[in-house]
């Protein structure tokens, strides 16, 4: 499982992507031009880029809030997220929803809510849905480590080892859950150690280590469709902003923060690639002015695009006869905007 | 061709033709396979359809309803079993906030019923296994909630829910379960929600009932034209989300009295929703203020003396009704 | 003495007493202590009262709420806070079977408050930080429900909860935190749960309103009185369970018309249970229907055309008013 | 830590008279004499026994509905039991609710409620209202293994880690729940190897050697008074009869059965106390005399009780004022009957 020029390009790509799109986000936030509360995953690209890329196209995967890159990696175009981030009439939520909210089915993407973490049951049964049908495809979601205190995690991970699952299950654990740090969430020393109490594989990885983060899931993920069952993966890094965009997060220490600045995931790999013989300054400029000539291009387009009407509210409460996911083929769904 | 089956034939016949028609429904629930469920609704069903589609899981409502809804979005049908429509309470929040809201925040359909038994029994089952959370639903956009009152109606409302692209919680009435044997057509059979039934055609007022209530209802209608001679119209909503404000707002505009009746606590129950509406859309044609007749605001007691003070029967429909009539 | 502070600083400002009164009461919920609560209610209350009395948890609502329900059986007052009455669901099992129903079935007072943020904010919270829960919870014996609609109103109703020797659930609207600034006593202050309030008197027709719908009323009354020279009455109920269902009627019974207010999904919501109340007890003294104005059957949308065509306010309540007068 | 003599015969006692009662409890079902349905622990009686003999008299526990002993040596009697059962009106629950969800403060028990396993939580806040008035007493609750899989167990289990609160917790693992086979709730070897997950103690006994049961509650019941946080004990059992008493439990093996009835925690204690010369066939023919005596007495005097009046069902949803514990003091609390 070595990973290719090609593969480690694309990690580096959607990365820093990830961060320009994030910034750019920020500073529309700034703006006042989002509509919801921005979260981002800043300092944490490694994670959901790394699993992200682990999936086959046909696989499902289940984000949640920080993971831009797994988006990205999915197919989201720019423009799409910007669109979501403004609330517009064309956007994955028409303005119904906001943030990372985003479910598109073409995409196998399954779109989260805000209470924790409640993407993960439904990922089992997406999951299991696969294995009744004895489909080779897997489900991936995500996870904070705060969101392993809750019920739904307990009971969703006990189900996926009892129903024994293509499910790879990915906590992000960066340290802090809003104001509470890990400690207070849980006591024991890890959460890949609970895997085993479980009955399923497990994984602890330097989350800031976008190779070995890919070829961690990479493995969870053949595992699974292999007929192996769930995986439950730790990967360790730490949320270098605030919870969001409105918290100054003055509960962390400040040596914290040094101490995994230096650990920056985007910057490990390019030095790796630079020490490959890979990088070099020139293309990393080229990258800067290409990614942002993307969010540019498409805060731009995004922006362009319609409002909703207040009438839309109205829309989409039910599904209708016609509508219906008639399909019990891998491609799962048709799908129609929330707008539609 | 029709036979004459119980409520709880009727259900298992809807599941089990659903079952053989189409491979994308599913079972899933707490001793639903081997045991056949605490009420044997799907007794036989592991061994027709086999363990993958008829799953026994960890106690967990929460995750039950979670990988129903997941199963869903990749083209399942699946048809989730809550032990006792109680224990929704454990599995409410993917319910009301992720399984309701997907449609409408992206689009993608969540065909997916939750069926429960619910209601009281008049056999003591005491404040855990009698409830009635149908208002708690009512509240939530995106659900369809559904309360049979018959066999024919359990077997082709649960078939049109089965169909039905959106999530439907189906509220079995297990004090009907086998007590009531009726007609049921043998094939296809599919009861639309959102349509009522009329149960019993009158002119001197309307009960609006659903459930076992809309049973009662029925009773006491039979009671007043025995002894009183009065004609009551029996509207039996069948579902409550969505429900058939036209045809409620059709009998009262006939009959000019109305009498809600519903075995849920009285106070924000979804009878309070039936009433609004007629206070608000018939006030006109009103010849008596709108009745109500619930459950008491207390948990449901245990003991039969207090459970019988505690449930609209009958009797007690037949008394408010001729108090209505004298308005 | 009074002063005039916000309407979170009151709720604030009730708790800190009560806590400098009485050792029993302490603070459990996320993010409560270092971070002094999402919304900074309890900012502060760590460095004046210690770990031990303001206590941060893991995310995990039922056990917030089970492990208060607890406390409280052994002596203590525990003072409960979910982080958004959204996430109610996520706790919702152990409130509605367990805390509610203690006292009824064996006796012991459950001397609990469950805070937490509730309601829409017309700043794009959307689906899952905007709900109006307080339906579910009326539909449950055993619990009572507070929605303040005034600074002082705050501070009085959340020290009689404090105090109440039941579970309370205390649905603090958002909205007005710190929108809402208002005339508050500085000492102790205690309106009484089940009273509710004549925000303003007129004899024209009547709004029943709670929460932040109460204040919104009280801004269409104005605009009435200002634009058209109608005099509206205005009751803030306060408290939804229990509810003053006298002055409700004794204002209807002055006004002859009356319109019920609030901003939760319309269908089922706890208004339906008070127009139903006022139509059967008020059939005789009704000049119109029992109008109601509510959130709609979506969920809260996020971009503010549409949560501003969601939430009612206070000209759409104007709207509705006109029209009522005028039946 | 060892047993006195005295201390044997207690454990003896408790668990013979639960049998007993159950035994009667089972008849008077058969008569039509119960209100609700009936569920026991026969061949479990050691863990109740064993357990709760380890509390002292100001400790509080939250038992399950298989737990007689436990209520037995809290000191409820044996009439009240039946009285309960008959859904009496000066019973506990005085016929509001059914079977051993019977709450009595005065006697340090939480009655439970049908939703599993919703007493766990709750003695989880009891064990930190400890705690936080710096009490030396404890919390001990129980529950089967199935009920281990829901989230309200996980959220509790990680709560009295992180908060570190004088809570015992007992699994009572009769291999099943329901029809479910314990390998079907959960795909771990055990239930007490979770323990280190959580970061918290844990233990796993033969749940049907009363002698061990109680040695390894004891000494989790002086950890959590001096301080040593919650402890996890999985006593391993077998449920010897169906859920219920309408259950034939025909999904269970009749070789698990057989295997287990030679295991019986009454005869295997019994036959200890023999080999011990402290026991005979004298002693035990007086003992279940005597025991016999106790439950037709009180069988009689409960069944002389008034029953409810149909105007009881309005009483107590809420307390009134008057009512409240007022007194944040070790024993904690006044208690009025739900019939009062
Ligand atoms: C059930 C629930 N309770 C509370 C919240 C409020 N909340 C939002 S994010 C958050 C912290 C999540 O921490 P973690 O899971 O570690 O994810 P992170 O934000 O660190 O990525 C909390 C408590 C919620 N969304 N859902
Ligand atoms: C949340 C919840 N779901 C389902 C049930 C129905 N139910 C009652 S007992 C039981 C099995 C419990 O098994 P276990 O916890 O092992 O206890 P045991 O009966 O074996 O002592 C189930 C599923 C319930 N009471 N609560
Ligand atoms: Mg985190
Ligand atoms: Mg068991």
């Amino acid at each position: 499982m070595s990973l290719s020029n090609d593969d480690r390009y694309a990690l580096y790509h959607y990365m820093r992507l990830s961060r320009a799109i994030e910034d750019g986000a920020w500073a529309l936030a700034g703006q006042g031009r989002m509509v919801g509360r921005l979260y981002t995953g800043h300092g944490q690209e490694a994670i959901p880029v790394g699993c992200a890329t682990a999936l086959a196209a046909d696989d499902v995967m289940a984000p949640m809030y920080r993971d831009m890159g797994a988006h990205l990696v999915r197919g989201m175009e720019p423009w799409e997220i910007f669109a979501q981030y403004m609330g517009k009439r064309g956007s994955s939520n028409a303005g119904k929803d906001s943030g990372l909210h985003m479910g598109d089915m073409k995409r196998g993407i399954i779109g989260m809510i805000s209470v924790l973490p409640d993407s993960l049951p439904v990922a089992v049964g997406v999951a299991l849905a696969f294995r009744l049908r004895d489909e080779a495809r897997v489900a991936m979601t995500f996870f904070g480590e705060g969101s392993t205190s809750t019920g739904a995690w307990h009971e969703a991970v006990n189900m996926a080892a009892v129903l024994d699952v293509p499910l790879v299950m990915i906590c992000e654990n960066n340290g802090w859950a809003l104001s509470t740090p890990a400690e207070r969430e849980f006591r024991g020393a890890t959460i890949a150690e609970r895997a085993s109490a479980y009955g399923i594989a497990g994984a602890r990885v330097d989350g800031n280590d976008v190779e070995a983060v890919h070829r961690t899931a990479r493995e969870a993920v053949e595992r699974a469709r292999s007929g192996g069952g769930p995986t439950l993966i730790e990967c360790v890094t730490m949320r270098m902003r605030g919870h969001s965009i409105i918290d100054p997060a003055e509960y962390v220490p400040p040596e914290q923060l040094a101490a995994w600045a230096v650990r920056d995931p985007i910057d490990r790999l390019r030095e790796r690639l630079v020490a490959d013989g890979l990088w070099d300054d020139g293309r990393e400029a080229a990258m800067l002015a290409e990614h942002k000539g993307i969010v540019d291009a498409a805060i731009d387009r995004a922006a362009a695009m319609e409002d909703p009407h207040p009438q839309d509210v109205y829309e989409g409460v039910f599904a209708s006869d016609g509508q219906t996911t008639d399909t019990a083929t891998s491609d799962g769904s048709t799908t129609t905007g929330a707008g539609a | 061709m029709s036979h004459v089956i119980s409520y709880l034939e009727a259900i298992r016949e809807a599941m089990r033709q659903a079952m053989r028609d189409d491979e994308r429904v599913f079972l899933i629930g707490e001793d639903i396979a081997t045991y056949g469920g605490v009420y044997k609704v799907t007794d036989g069903f592991l061994d027709e359809f086999g363990p993958r589609r008829v799953i026994d899981t960890p106690i967990a409502e929460n995750a039950i309803i979670g990988a129903a809804t997941g199963a869903a979005l990749v083209g399942m049908r699946p048809i989730a079993e809550i032990q006792f429509a109680d224990f929704i309470a454990s599995g409410f929040d993917p319910l009301v906030n992720m399984t309701s809201t997907i449609h409408y925040r992206w689009g993608q359909p969540v065909p997916l019923v939750v069926r429960a038994p619910a209601g009281a029994t008049w056999a003591s089952a005491g404040p855990f296994h009698s409830q009635s959370p149908e208002a708690w639903f009512a509240q939530v956009p995106g659900l369809k909630v559904v309360m049979p009152a018959t066999p024919a109606d359990a077997k082709g409302l649960l078939t049109a829910a089965i169909r039905d692209p959106n999530p439907v919680i189906f509220l079995e009435q297990k004090y009907l379960y086998r007590r009531l044997k009726g007609e049921v057509p043998e094939g296809e059979h599919v009861v639309p929600l959102g349509v009522a039934r009329i149960a019993r055609a009158g002119t001197d007022a309307t009960v609006i009932a659903y459930g076992t209530m809309a049973h009662k209802a029925e009773l006491a209608a039979q009671l007043l034209a025995d002894e009183d001679d009065i004609a009551i119209e029996v509207v039996d909503l069948r579902t409550i989300v969505p429900w058939d404000r036209a045809a409620v707002l059709a009998s009262v505009a006939k009959t000019g009295r109305a009498l809600v009746v519903y075995e849920a606590h009285r106070t924000a129950g979804f009878g309070a929703e039936i009433c609004a509406t007629i206070a608000e859309e018939a006030f006109a044609q009103l010849d008596a203020p709108v009745g109500r007749l619930a459950g008491l605001d207390t948990p449901v007691p245990a003991h039969p003396a207090m459970e019988a003070e505690y449930l609209p029967d009958e009797h007690k429909i037949a008394a408010a009704l001729r108090e209505l009539v004298a308005f």
